[in-house]
């Protein structure tokens, strides 16, 4: 298990930045909003939140569709399938490498973005709190989208759309979390729900996609 | 005996051994000097304050961001030409110089904000500009890193800077058409009367100097090790030819 | 000691009987070569056995834990070189070191190299070496000696001799004659799946439906 | 030629949607903004110019890595380059057959996804004509991305840090030349600079693309 | 009238040569097979024919637009049916009907099914289908026949053997036996690309560089 968090780690820094490019992808987003909405502070500081979180979703999201595809495509899952690693384990330790390449750098980047979209102050440490929550789940989640389309060619937009409306959740919970914060207000309830739904994703989700990469192989 | 002597790595090799220490050292008494008086030996302007020094840091560093990609242009093209291999390790070894000179650029001018608009970060056409700059070497180091085959490398990423930097002016030109700013215009240019006073100017010019030196001893250096990098693959591969 | 069995087995691909009524068993120290021509379904039925797929009818006993899949494709890491490819798999199999795999594949020369600059054959012993540092004594190998040259050829056919000495046993399906003159040969042509008008498999989906 | 682009059409189509996937994926980008910055009717119609030229952007920077992705794995694209039809007409033809799948979609969706976004009413007319007019560009310049990166492992991510600075003219004029048209004013200067990148992309950067994918295969 | 000839040729795969010297020529009517160990550069040298890669040094002569390269992928799209695979082949290469190529590689009975449901076997003929519609006299093969049956390599050989009747060449790299008897064979190993310090190549690269 270890030796296949390593590997997939190994991997992702060879195939050129690792987790250089998620961040790099996340400036960018980050970077055309303004152009496409205007310069104004004001308008980008009352949207940035939203912004934020949905940058790290679209960041994450674009690099989904590597979790199994090149594994798949060289023979790798097969040959994983039939070794003695359960598949569920391999399914989370995949989510994890994704996670430690994309969603922790975003974590740790994000308030410096924020400042480009002139986030309010106090919201700070509630974006990074909501992301560090939240970006795991968007990792299993994302896994899940990836072994139903696991096999299918051009699977990168059907993986989209099959994994955005599971995203809806976390990110209503996200971006709640950090209004509150941001303004004062009580945080518990999103607070809960974010983690709730970020350990209940994690506990579940593996076996369902398990299940699916089982068939998706057959 | 012509200028493409030098793209012989050894003619080129030797000659930069003899150099480099010079400009290190010119570099070197440049920024020292330029920097302290810049930083200790100017009275403060009275609408910038304590803040007008970082402009020994700023300006230089912002012009060398544009320089640097400028010269990794020109580089790229002699590669793509005349395939001299150290056009392409120079292009490459600049690469990382230019884009942390934008960075302190952006940096800086951050900081800077702060007192003077208010504000870190403004949709100035200048400072975008510089952010999408930042973007075009990201993209470019990031191309040359993910590419195994050093010919294959360069001849990619003499083409995406080709096309990039059309698209970088552009953008440039695109980004003032979209937002009017608040960044001062070039107050360096000799003929405007907003220009400011020789007490400034003259330690600004130092650390100008002292930028480029530092920028071409730099160069100079790493694309030595690019070139002892490569030697190094070459005997290695003809160890596996043995 | 019967280390795989197969009984009464049917196999589908697509949905669709391909091989039925298959039977034979493995025992340690012997191999078995499957033959027989294009599409007859051999990738199907040691897919099937490695339970990458489920079969239609019929059983298959295995001990658990015992069997080593080599695909079509090796699996291999095109960025990680020959060593740590099979570093990976010797851990994932929790077996030791690997040198002995790489020698006998004779791929010392190449370790230090990225199994992206490797030509075809070389891969390929590569992937073979693999199947080494699995340490399972049942190898069920679908066209192991795609892209081999002879003396390749040869150094597999050693590795499984040596790998019957030990205890082990072979299945593989392969169209080239690799010189293991001790290993039994099954040829699947007669266990070609009928139509169901001629006496073939009648699932209860088909029956429902037609 | 016409057959490559059949062909690429067919595979597009047989990849199950085609033209559906793109689409879907901009419903979704427009349903998640307001999850994210909040459902305030007139924050919505300020932003929504700006949303919906970056959901375009980002629905064809999903599906960019498919180019030639496909084609160079399966060993299509090495035939190509030995076949008797030039490399530029066939990166053309392949820009074309992604703008059909997913250009023009959008193009034709736009308006009514800008109902979801309290698009004002003027606006309607200019946002059209600008993604009717800017999308070509960003296709031909997504096609010159997918050919610096193909056959790199995990091009996705790469492919989009290098394609997206290239997308901020086309953005910038786009998205101002709604905010013109809509507000009523003198939209002559950025149409014609729209207009001008595109037919100058088109013309030349499909050599830049060319010479790339011969690199690539080398 | 010779078709494709090769003056002391030199071709390299990383940067580095694996080939060195080599000459030969290939006339209407004549095949060369070529032979060598895995990992000589026979795939290095057949791609350097056919225009992917740059030679190092020495000259290829062939008339244009005469050449059809099959390497050891075969470029089938998967979710397209064997006709639809072909077709798009023959009006790129200009050439008219498929069926001529169907009948030749037996996949008639397969003409309607998407490439995904073939074995093996089955989408290597196709591969070499492909080849006889773009009616091209020159033919450079890698490794053509990969996971072929016997009986599907007697096929192969008959096309090959009908195809030089007609005025055609091949060019082949196998590690089989082709039963083409009137082949003629040039084994590789003689022309391996020797170290700098052994007399091999120097170029100005590698001189400048070390
Ligand atoms: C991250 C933000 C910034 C960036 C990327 C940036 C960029 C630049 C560039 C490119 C230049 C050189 C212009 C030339 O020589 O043509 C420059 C010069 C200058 N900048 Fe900034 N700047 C930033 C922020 C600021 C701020 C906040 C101030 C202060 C209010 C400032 C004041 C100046 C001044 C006074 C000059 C020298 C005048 C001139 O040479 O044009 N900059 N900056
Ligand atoms: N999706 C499918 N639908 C229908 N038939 C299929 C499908 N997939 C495969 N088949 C058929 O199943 C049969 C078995 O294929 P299989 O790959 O097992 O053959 P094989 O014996 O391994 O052949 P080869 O020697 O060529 O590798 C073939 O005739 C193939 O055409
Ligand atoms: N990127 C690379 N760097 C260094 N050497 C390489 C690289 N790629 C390939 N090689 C070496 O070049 C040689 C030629 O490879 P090539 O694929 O042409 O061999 P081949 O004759 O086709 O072998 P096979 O019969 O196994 O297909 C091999 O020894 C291979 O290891
Ligand atoms: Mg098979
Ligand atoms: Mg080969």
């Amino acid at each position: 298990m270890i030796a296949l968090l390593l590997r997939d780690l190994r991997l992702a820094v060879r195939a050129g930045g690792g987790f250089g490019l998620g961040l790099a992808f996340f400036l960018i987003v980050v970077t055309l909003v303004p152009f496409g909405v205007g310069p104004e502070g004001n308008v980008l500081a009352r949207i940035a939140t939203g912004v934020l979180w949905l940058g790290a979703l679209l960041a994450c999201l674009l690099s989904l569709d590597r979790i199994f595809a090149l594994d798949f495509e060289d023979g790798s899952l097969d040959l994983l399938a039939t070794a003695p690693v359960p598949l569920e384990g391999v399914v989370t330790i995949k989510a994890l490498a994704h996670w430690i390449t994309t969603g922790l750098p975003l974590v740790l980047a994000a308030p410096v973005f924020g400042v480009l979209l002139h986030l309010p102050g106090p919201a700070y440490f509630w974006l990074v709190v909501s992301l560090l929550l939240g970006t795991p789940a968007l990792s299993v989640l994302g896994a899940f989208g990836a072994a139903l389309t696991v096999g299918l060619k051009r699977g990168g937009l059907l993986l989209s759309l099959l994994v955005l409306p599971l995203y809806v959740p976390t990110l209503i919970f996200g971006a709640e979390l950090v209004k509150r914060g941001a303004s004062g207000m009580d945080t518990q309830m999103p607070l809960l729900m974010l983690a709730g739904i970020t350990a209940a994703t994690i506990a579940v989700v593996p076996f369902a996609s398990a299940a699916a990469i089982r068939v998706n192989l057959r | 005996m012509s200028i493409w002597e030098y793209a012989n790595p050894v003619k080129f090799m030797k000659t930069s051994s003899l150099v480099l220490p010079w400009v290190t050292g010119l570099a070197a008494v440049c920024l020292v000097v330029g920097l302290y008086w810049g930083f200790f030996l100017t009275p403060e302007a009275e609408n910038f304050k304590q803040s007008v020094k970082v402009i020994y840091v700023h300006v230089p560093s912002a012009m060398m961001a544009i320089n640097i990609w400028v010269m990794m242009l020109v580089t790229s093209l002699i590669w793509l030409i005349r395939r001299h291999h150290v056009s392409a390790l120079a292009a490459k070894a600049a690469a990382p110089i230019g884009l942390v000179m934008t960075f302190i650029a952006l940096v800086t001018g951050a900081i800077w904000g702060q007192p003077m608009w208010g504000t870190w970060w403004e949709w100035d056409p200048r400072l975008t500009s510089f952010l999408i700059l930042f973007l075009f070497y990201l993209g470019y180091i990031a191309l040359w890193e993910a590419i195994d085959n050093p010919d294959t490398a360069a001849d990619l990423t003499g083409v995406l800077c080709l096309v990039g930097s059309v698209f970088a002016i552009l953008s440039r030109y695109a980004v003032n058409f979209w937002n009017q700013g608040l960044h001062q215009g070039a107050t360096l240019s000799l003929d405007k009367e907003e220009n400011i006073s020789d007490v400034y100017w003259f330690p600004l010019l130092l650390c100008i100097a002292g930028f480029v030196l530092f920028f071409v001893a730099l160069l100079l250096l790493r694309t030595r090790t690019e070139i002892r990098a490569r030697r190094l693959k070459a005997l290695e591969q003809r160890e596996r030819m043995a | 000691m019967t280390l795989l069995a197969v009984e009464n087995l049917t196999v589908t691909r697509g949905g669709l009987p391909v091989l039925e009524g298959l039977g034979f068993t493995l025992a340690a120290g012997h191999a078995l070569v499957l033959r027989g021509p294009n599409g007859i379904g051999k990738t199907t039925l040691l897919r099937t056995l490695a339970g990458l797929q489920p079969a239609l009818t019929g059983s298959i006993s295995i001990p658990p834990e015992t069997m080593a899949y080599a695909a079509h494709a090796d699996g291999l890491k095109s960025t990680l070189s020959v060593t740590e490819n099979l570093r990976f798999w010797a851990s994932v199999y929790g077996t030791g070191p690997i040198d002995h795999a790489l020698d006998r594949m004779n791929l010392r020369q190449l370790a230090e190299r990225p199994a992206m600059s490797l030509s075809a054959g070389q891969k390929r012993r590569l992937g073979l070496a693999r199947l080494l540092v699995t340490g399972r004594p049942v190898w069920v190998l679908d066209e192991p000696t795609v892209s081999l040259d002879a003396a390749s050829v040869a150094l597999f056919a050693d590795a499984v001799r040596d790998h019957l000495a030990k205890g082990g046993a072979a299945l593989m399906a392969t169209h080239i004659d690799l010189g293991l003159h001790e290993a039994a040969v099954l040829d699947l042509t007669p266990f070609k799946a009928l139509p169901p008008e001629e006496g073939g498999y009648k699932g209860s989906f088909d029956e429902a439906f037609t």
